[in-house]
């Protein structure tokens, strides 16, 4: 039998595959971006299942506004993405350390 | 366990592309790949949802993230021309750390869950199919426009100035490209464009 | 009529709404911007003055009230009302409104329409804390205030602004944030955040001690009361003329008002067993503040040091009141000289606001044809400018608390009461009259009078018609409430008749 | 016209004057401007005389009318009033009188000065400060008048604002005064707090029930509340009437124009403390205590600061150096409870110092500002009016028989030999010493400036003439009533009970009353002097004074180097003034810069304010280090406290 707790370990492993992602690709933003997209699908993952099994529907509304914040993020992410290609020709993050300390 | 119905078969064959398909994205080399292997989780997610019998949202979850935001990705990735060599680089060093830190996170999300003992089968049961004729979308429509009409219209506005935001990071004036600015086309004076020249008439000599 | 709208909201609203279309003027048209602010300020204090011809002084009630839901989850209420404390706070800041108006209009020249703005909003967010009977309500202006005054500063400041207006915000917000505690400690206690309830709840003396502390914090930063004054001279140093005025008219005046709208009525117990904090505080202000005036070099740094030392009478004034209680030890027509103490310390902050206001209007008349504002840079003013020295005159002997001046009202007042609380309180106090003197008149002496001191003196042109007007304004202002403080006093009589009474009673459980 | 309005009328008057003058100076112009303030004073002296004649005929009562309700607090009403009875009435026709003088004088004083309009404004607005304060019928007005008086002087002694010396004694004046008026508010609370009121009538009724009443001022100590208040009231009568040691203003005040000197540093304010005194007489008579510190200050002020008067050179300070040591006359008066007495002094005193005063700047303007009197001498061939009328001033002024001085000073120093208050016998010395002194000092003056061979250069030698008529003829009108203003008044005055209905003399205090058993007439009076020792103290100054300055000069100087330290120590008048700055002047500097520098600055700013703020830049400059900049250490250090925050929830579960 299906039960809550199949779709919860599902997205709790998401969401661990996600954090994986960011320390594996420290340096390529674009997967970084791709990995936080990834934390959010367990996120959601969660909201649909509990929304399902609890037979209450805002936690598919809440996907609903997830995937709109998500997509609105996605989109600004990348245009900075874009400015920061143009002004810098990098995306290696290890070269983005203007808010340190200058000498560091 | 023994019995394993449709929906079970189901549920663990998407469970294991998406689980596959999200690990491949977080190894590959390749940017492209990367998202095209996230377009596959997405998709996966998408028939878990359907299980689920959130249907509405499973076919948002392809038409809009799939079919625009990681198009969108797509097209990042391929018209910047990135370097790929420098942001591989320390992926190997990086990996015990990572699976370390990913491990012990599943390790204690899995004891959240399971060490209650309240969230088995028992506890949970896969509630009853909906009946014929019920429409996820239709009761989706109607929550959201009205308890949450108000974060609704917000999110529009979010989304609006998402748009706005992501056309003034990237709008750049090119010298070389010609474009009209009307504001400017209205603005104009007629002393600026007509020159009244006197000349002399002809034959004066 | 007039009298049935609702003139709190109007008086707050309307100078905000004016400051967002004084905004809109933009860059460009600061005539249009000054104009506007002008029309704006006037029609405020034009829509102030019926709550004095409508006020009714013989109730000490709550009047003009206005209440409407505003967080019902938090039961927080936009509620509005005046009693005799708040309403001539309220048209004083009206009245200065319009001043720093004309007072700024060639003086500033860069961003015309952002310094008006900020003026309007500030005049709005100062009617708004004098008027709130919510808690959270005031504690919203209480804070929104610090924003406008913080850009005034940063942006038409002098040299070290924004040390000044870094330390102006830390001082104040750090005061304020305790009394932020203890409202959200009120709130659990009752339920609501309505003050006129704080005043009715019963509350455990130990409770109160720390209330009161926290009050304490939030009011003695803004009065100032010594120690915690050092940010006052900075601030009024560095800012422009328009908010050295509203900052001493108006901003000072809003710890007083804390210490009688919220101090004393909330904890009366407390106050009772911490006055002689206050007191002693008060009096180190005045004798202490006096000395460390009298030798200041900078012009604008010597009023400052002059307010904080004034307004040691406000504090002193407000809490003699226990003294006289235990000296008159029930007997209640010896405790009605309590009465007085609160009176004046009302009129000297009333006074103080049109005193000090002038004074910075004088020095920032020199400060535009000069550029200076230390007093070795003048000398023999008086040479080129005869009308500005007879009122800068006129507002130092105010200052030094002359009788038929403003200033001598309240301070005569308070040193009445304070010697009917104790000897050594009236001396201390009454010590000002020297040092007050002695540090108005030195200035006098170096800045106004003798030989012209340098040639920039000599080039000076006496003030002209809209500074004349302005300084004139004030100067009846400060010689009427010198000769005739009585309709102010009628105005307070009610409500510190009540207030007296209701601290007499023990709140304790 | 009601009396009423009258008595609202004799203050405003001089006001409205004033600020016509005052504000539109330019547009009337100097006549219009010495027209309208003088109008404004006459009419106002006018009325004041009508006042007194009805005083004196009984056709008025003794008036107590309050104007406006100042304003009302703790249930205490404080109002503007007005109470004239003889006292007051006598006052005012001084004020106004030699008011008028000093203002038609004035006309030709100022005639080149550019800030005539100016001045003109100021001493019409004295005129109505000073009414006020005489016509006040409660502590407040008085206050007020007492202060405004106080800022007019300042504005006057600064009235020539270029010059240092005149800015600097103005401060020095101000800031005096105000030492004495802090007392005087204290005083003034004391009343309200122990009587409920500061109006006269409720005050002086309640009085003798209060007389018990006590104040703890050093721990356990009660003082007498009566001997408090009055004590604290004298200490602001010793600042406006310059008292040793508050006297220090006064001969600096020298440096404004010499009308105002003759008017507010002779005649009029300095005398307001005198006249506070005795307005507060039912007080002052409950405290034997206070009465005897009054008495004793007075004693020193009027011998010591005569000494001064002799080895002064400037004619000016001679004449403030002789109101000083006048005052104290006045103030030894007050002392031995003879209160009609000094207000006698103050009044012929009033008239000859004026006249004394404007002698001497009838004198000055014909040197063009000259007022050493070493540069002076044989003035009477040219100012015959200027010297007989100096002459007039200077014996009425040491007492000879018949002129008006005489027969105050004589009542006083009779007075004091009747006392027998704690200190008369000091004091009965020191008044009848004095008299030796004032005779000495005042010839002295006349035979420097008036006497003897001219000393000035040949350029001002050439210029010399007579004053005009607006300068001669209040030195004339003066004149008058400093030779005869005693003789007739002196019966009425102290033996007649005019002052009966304002003055309150305890029965056992009445050392008037026991003078009038002995007196039979002023003539009398006046023949009798020969016998008594007063009388020839002040032939032997007259003897002396003619030996060393109008035949022997180098008498002086022999004297001079006989007794350095002396000589010394009067030149430096005591060493008051050195000691004030030293001491106030300087120690307030001084401690304003040590609490500025070492407390604001330095304990508040340095340690608390940016002590604080260092100590939190010093600890976030440690936890900086922790900020690389690199988004992936945000991300990890994200993640880690993830793992933290939920490996907490899973243990403490």
């Amino acid at each position: 039998m299906l039960s809550l707790a199949h779709f919860l370990t599902l997205g709790a492993i998401l969401l661990c595959l996600g954090v994986a992602g960011i320390f594996l690709n420290r340096k390529n933003v674009i997967i970084l971006l791709m990995a936080i997209e990834l934390m959010l699908l367990s996120v959601n993952m969660n909201f649909v299942a509990f929304s399902r099994f609890l037979d209450n529907l805002d936690g598919q509304v809440f996907v609903f506004f997830i995937l709109t914040v998500a997509a609105a993020e996605a989109a600004i992410g990348l245009a900075i993405l874009v400015a920061l290609f143009r002004n810098r020709q990098t995306i290696n993050v290890a070269e983005l350390d203007e808010l340190g300390e200058g000498e560091a | 366990m023994l019995a394993m119905g449709v929906i079970e078969i189901l549920f663990f064959l998407f469970s294991a592309v998406m689980v596959a398909a999200a690990t491949m994205v977080i190894t590959v080399r390749n940017p492209v790949y990367a998202a095209l292997f996230l377009v596959l989780t997405f998709f996966s997610a998408a028939a878990l949802w359907m299980l689920l019998e959130a249907e509405f949202l499973a076919i948002i979850l392809v038409l809009v993230y799939v079919g625009a935001v990681m198009v969108l990705f797509l097209f990042v990735v391929m018209m910047l021309d990135i370097n790929l060599t420098p942001l591989k680089e320390g992926f190997t060093r990086y990996l015990p750390v990572g699976l370390l830190v990913a491990l012990a996170m599943l390790a204690e999300l899995v004891l959240v869950l399971w060490s209650r003992g309240k969230l088995g089968p028992e506890d949970y049961p896969l509630p009853t199919p909906r009946e014929q004729g019920y429409s996820n979308t239709q009761a989706v429509g109607e929550w959201l426009y009205t308890n949450y009409l108000w974060p609704f219209e917000i999110a529009g506005i979010v989304l609006l100035v998402a748009i706005v935001v992501a056309i003034m990071l990237t709008l750049r004036k090119r010298p070389e490209s010609k474009h009209q600015n009307p504001a400017q086309q209205v603005k104009v004076r007629r002393s600026e464009r007509v020159r009244l020249v006197k000349m002399p008439a002809e034959g004066g000599e | 009529m007039i009298a049935d709208l609702p003139l709190l909201s109007i008086l707050i609203w309307l100078p905000i709404v004016g400051a967002l279309l004084v905004l809109f003027t933009g860059d460009a048209r600061p005539q249009t911007a000054r104009w506007l602010a002008l029309i704006v300020s006037l029609l405020t204090f034009l829509l102030s003055l019926p709550l004095w011809t409508g006020f009714d002084v013989s109730t000490a009630a709550m009047q003009f009230q206005e209440k409407k839901p505003w967080i019902e989850a938090f039961n927080i209420h936009y509620h509005l009302g005046i009693d005799g404390f708040s309403m001539p706070l309220i048209l004083l800041t009206s009245f200065f409104g319009v001043l720093v108006v004309i007072a700024g209009w060639q003086v500033i020249q860069n961003k015309v329409h952002q310094y008006m703005a900020n003026f309007l909003l500030l005049e709005g967010l100062m009617i708004g804390v004098f008027s709130a009977l919510d808690a959270m309500l005031f504690y919203v202006f209480f804070e929104a205030m610090l924003i406008p005054m913080f850009l005034v500063i940063g942006m038409w400041g002098g040299p070290r602004r924004v040390y000044a207006t870094i330390k102006f915000f830390l001082y104040t917000f750090l005061g304020s944030v305790f009394m932020l505690v203890g409202l959200i400690w009120l709130y659990l206690q009752s339920g609501s955040f309505s003050i006129l309830d704080f005043h009715q709840l019963p509350i455990g003396i130990t409770a109160q001690k720390w209330l009161f502390l926290g009050f304490l914090a939030a009011f003695a930063v803004k009065v100032p009361m010594f120690p915690v004054h050092t940010w006052l001279p900075d601030a009024h140093v560095e800012a422009p003329t328009g908010g050295s005025v509203i900052l001493a008219a108006i901003m000072l005046k809003i710890g007083g008002y804390g210490f009688v709208r919220f101090s004393l009525p909330i904890t009366p117990d407390a106050s009772a067993a911490l006055d002689w904090l206050v007191i002693a505080l008060s009096l180190i202000a005045i004798v202490y503040i006096g000395f460390v005036a009298l030798v200041q070099k900078d012009m604008k740094k010597l009023i400052a040091y002059s307010s904080i030392s004034h307004m040691g009478f406000v504090t002193l004034g407000l809490f003699i009141a226990f003294a006289i209680f235990m000296k008159a030890a029930g007997n209640p027509e010896s405790g009605r000289m309590a009465a007085m103490g609160v009176e004046g310390a009302m009129v000297q902050m009333i006074s103080h606001g049109f005193i000090s206001g002038a004074l910075f209007l004088c020095v920032g008349v020199l400060y535009d044809r000069v550029h200076s504002r230390m007093i070795k840079d003048y000398g023999g003013v008086v040479n080129a400018m005869p009308w500005f020295a007879f009122f800068a005159v006129l507002f130092f002997m105010a200052n030094s608390g002359l009788p038929g001046t403003s200033g001598f009202v309240g301070e005569f007042m308070v040193i009445l009461a304070a010697f009917k609380a104790n000897f050594w309180f009236a001396f201390l106090a009454g010590m000002t009259l020297i040092l007050g003197a002695a540090y108005s008149l030195w200035l006098v002496k170096r800045v106004i009078f003798g030989e012209v001191g340098n040639d920039n003196v000599a080039a000076l042109k006496d003030i002209n018609a809209r500074e004349a007007l302005v300084l004139g304004v004030l100067a009846v202002a400060v010689l009427l409430l010198g000769v005739w403080p009585q309709p102010l006093l009628e105005v307070m009589h009610a409500t510190v008749d009540h207030l007296l009474a209701h601290i007499a009673q023990s709140k304790v459980i | 016209m009601s009396l009423k309005t009258i008595l609202i009328l004799i203050p405003l008057l001089p006001l409205i004057g004033a600020v016509i003058a005052g504000f539109f100076r330019n547009r009337i112009g100097r006549a219009g401007a010495h027209w309208v303030t003088i109008l404004g004073v006459a009419a106002s002296c006018v009325l004041s005389g009508y006042v007194l004649k009805g005083h004196i005929d009984g056709s008025i009562g003794t008036i107590n009318e309050t104007i406006y309700t100042w304003g009302v607090s703790g249930g205490i009403h404080f109002q503007v009033g007005f109470l004239v009875d003889h006292l007051t009435s006598l006052m005012m026709v001084v004020v106004t009188f030699v008011s008028l003088m000093v203002h038609i004088y004035t006309i030709g004083y100022m005639h080149d000065d550019p800030g005539y309009q100016r001045f003109f404004s100021y001493i019409a607005l004295f005129t109505f400060s000073m009414l006020m304060l005489v016509m006040s019928n409660n502590f407040m007005q008085l206050f007020f008048g007492w202060e405004a008086v106080g800022l007019v002087s300042y504005l006057l002694i600064g009235f020539w604002f270029k010059k240092e010396s005149a800015i600097f004694a103005n401060l020095k004046a101000f800031l005096v005064n105000r030492v004495g008026d802090f007392g005087f508010l204290l005083g003034i609370a004391a009343v309200l707090v122990t009587f409920g009121s500061l109006d006269y009538g409720t005050v002086f009724a309640a009085a003798p029930d209060k007389a018990a009443d006590t104040i703890s001022i050093f721990g356990g100590a009660e003082w007498s509340m009566m001997t408090f208040i009055c004590v604290c009231l004298f200490i602001g009568a010793m600042g406006k009437s310059a008292q040793a040691p508050l006297h220090v203003w006064l001969p600096d005040s020298m440096e404004g124009p010499t009308p105002i000197s003759a008017l507010i540093h002779a005649a009029t304010m300095v005398t307001a403390g005198i006249f506070m005194v005795a307005r507060m007489s039912p007080l002052f008579e409950l405290s034997d205590a206070a009465l005897s510190f009054v008495m004793v200050i007075g004693a020193v002020t009027a011998f010591f600061m005569g000494l001064i008067g002799i080895v002064q050179n400037d004619i000016k300070r001679v004449v403030a150096y002789s109101t000083l040591s006048q005052l104290g006359y006045m103030t030894v008066a007050l002392g031995v409870s003879a209160y009609s007495a000094a207000i006698f002094h103050l009044m012929t005193h009033a008239f000859f110092k004026a006249l004394l005063f404007l002698g001497a700047g009838s004198v000055i303007i014909a040197l063009h500002h000259q007022q050493d009197m070493r540069e002076m001498g044989g003035l009477r061939k040219w100012m015959p009016v200027t010297w007989i009328t100096a002459w007039i001033g200077t014996l009425a002024l040491i007492g000879f028989p018949f002129f008006s001085g005489f027969y105050s000073k004589d009542a006083i120093i009779e007075a004091v030999h009747e006392s027998s208050r704690f200190g008369s016998g000091f004091a009965y010395w020191a008044v009848v010493l004095g008299v030796f002194v004032t005779a000495l000092y005042s010839f002295r003056l006349l035979y420097l400036s008036f006497h003897g061979k001219p000393r000035m250069d040949a350029h001002t030698r050439g210029h010399l003439h007579e004053s005009p008529l607006v300068v001669t003829v209040p030195l004339i009108l003066l004149a008058i009533p400093s030779v005869a203003i005693g003789y007739f008044t002196i019966e009425p005055m102290l033996f007649g009970g005019w002052l009966d209905g304002a003055i309150h003399v305890a029965e056992k205090n009445d050392v008037l009353a026991a003078l009038g058993h002995h007196f039979h007439g002023a003539t009398g009076m006046a023949t009798h002097a020969v016998q008594t020792l007063p009388f020839w103290l002040m032939v032997a100054g007259f003897a002396v004074a003619t030996l060393v300055y109008l035949f022997r000069p180098q008498i002086a100087d022999r004297v001079r180097q006989m007794v350095p330290g002396i000589y010394r120590l009067l030149d430096n008048k005591y060493y008051f003034d050195q000691f004030n700055q030293k001491f106030f002047a300087s120690g307030a500097v001084r401690i304003g810069q040590q609490l500025w520098n070492k407390a604001d600055a330095g304990l508040i700013d340095g340690g608390l304010v940016n002590g604080s703020a260092k100590a939190i830049g010093w600890l976030s400059g440690i936890v900086r280090k922790v900020q690389s900049g690199y988004l992936y250490h945000y991300a990890f250090a994200m993640i880690i406290g993830l793992i933290g925050i939920l490996g907490v929830w899973v243990v403490m579960r």
